[in-house]
């Protein structure tokens, strides 16, 4: 999609879950965002969601350290968002 | 054999679990339990609290356990990992994993707690005995080292 | 830390053992339990006769359980092995190991139970479910090799 | 000792436990005997018990199946006796 020009303009509706400290950085649990259809990775998703503002930039700072979930499910910063409807991002988990 | 997940806020009662698991069967030679409990940090601690995400909590561990129960032939295996506040010397965790013989028992058991540490999507934040809030609990790396001995 | 060693005819309780360990104290985080069980190989299997060396048992359990406490820094160890008849589904053996981190509490258990397994001087008989007296169990080499995973 | 002349004659007293088949086979669980002072090694006694009868023989036939115990502790075959007083035979342990 990311080759057309159009496709920069074509956004679609996610719902954006976050936890911890990245949830106190964001200052909310969740939003549902229209995000631009052109962005095809969860990096690419963590990179825009850092120009919406300090607190985005403040949780997303390392790139490396946030982890994400697409569904429910881990994802790899180079993972396709593919048609995911909930994507979650939060720290390295520390249960158990 | 069906794994059992329990996601809750209460605590439990790992004698209660471990006897039923194996009620009734005499086909069970060993069985491993793992409590994980609160430590209060040399007295700096007032509590533990945990956050978790509602629903991937649930199934990340049911992917583990799975994975659990393709690996090793299992006839009984348990998690139980508590959520919000939790005090110095309550328990946080338990896994339980029954088998014919010990060495599958030990292993299930051990290779669920490493991968509940990495993988299942809890967080801890430390309450202070002063009042104040603590920060959140950093991941350790040789939790992920811990992991990493499991081919998977 | 005083490891307690129990050789006995009547069942445990592991549930009261692992709450007695862990009573009144918030330094413990892991606390891994083993338990040993019967099983009635496939019904062909009335009652285990454990026979054991009186003195000696109690005394290589020790010996046993003061190298874990010298490998491992548990807070508790514990380990209780029935001698006489025992039932398809009752208990043989119980483990116990606590510590402030969970992976030495699982190695001092696995220790524990590699090495009750070849060193303590037990003796399993079988008796059949047809009223015949079976064999002696055979020592299985796998089991020496469990033990020797470990470099003491 | 097992170099001089009268070392053969001298003996000294001790406690022989069996336990399991080793037991069934000597036919006793216990018994105190004079052993001739000349044994060094556990695997001396073993060889000098065979030489008792039938029920010793068939205890000790396999001499590297039979384990041994000096006074509580395990011992390996080339283990000297020294003045153990209470010495045990037993097949490999199955408990746990």
């Amino acid at each position: 999609m990311s080759d057309t020009p159009q496709a920069q303009t074509d956004t679609r509706s996610v719902k954006l879950v976050y936890f911890a400290w990245v949830r106190e950085r964001v200052g909310r649990p969740e939003e549902t965002l229209a995000i631009p259809a052109s962005l095809a990775t969860v990096a690419d998703l963590a990179r825009w969601l850092k120009t919406r503002g300090e607190g985005y930039e403040a949780a997303f700072a390392d790139e490396t350290v946030v982890r994400a979930a697409l569904d429910h499910v881990h994802a790899k910063p180079q993972a396709p968002l593919g048609d995911a409807r909930e994507i979650a991002f939060f720290p390295p988990m520390t249960g158990g | 054999m069906t794994p059992t997940i329990r996601i809750q806020r209460e605590d439990f009662d790992p004698a209660a679990e471990i006897a039923a698991m194996s009620a009734g069967r005499t086909d069970i030679g060993a069985v491993v339990s793992f409590s994980g409990l609160c430590r209060d940090e040399a007295g700096t601690l007032s509590a533990l609290e945990l956050e978790h995400y509602p629903g991937m909590a649930e199934a990340e561990i049911a992917r583990v356990a799975a994975e659990a129960a393709a690996r090793w032939p299992l006839m009984g295996l348990l998690a139980i990992h508590r959520h919000g506040l939790v005090r110095p010397g309550e328990q946080i965790v338990l896994v339980l994993a029954a088998s014919a013989h010990r060495r599958a028992a030990f292993e299930a058991a051990d290779f669920m707690m490493d991968y509940l540490k990495t993988r299942a999507p809890f967080w801890k934040r430390e309450h202070r005995a002063d009042g104040t809030l603590g920060g959140w609990v950093e991941a350790r790396s040789e939790d992920d080292d811990a992991a990493q001995r499991w081919t998977i």
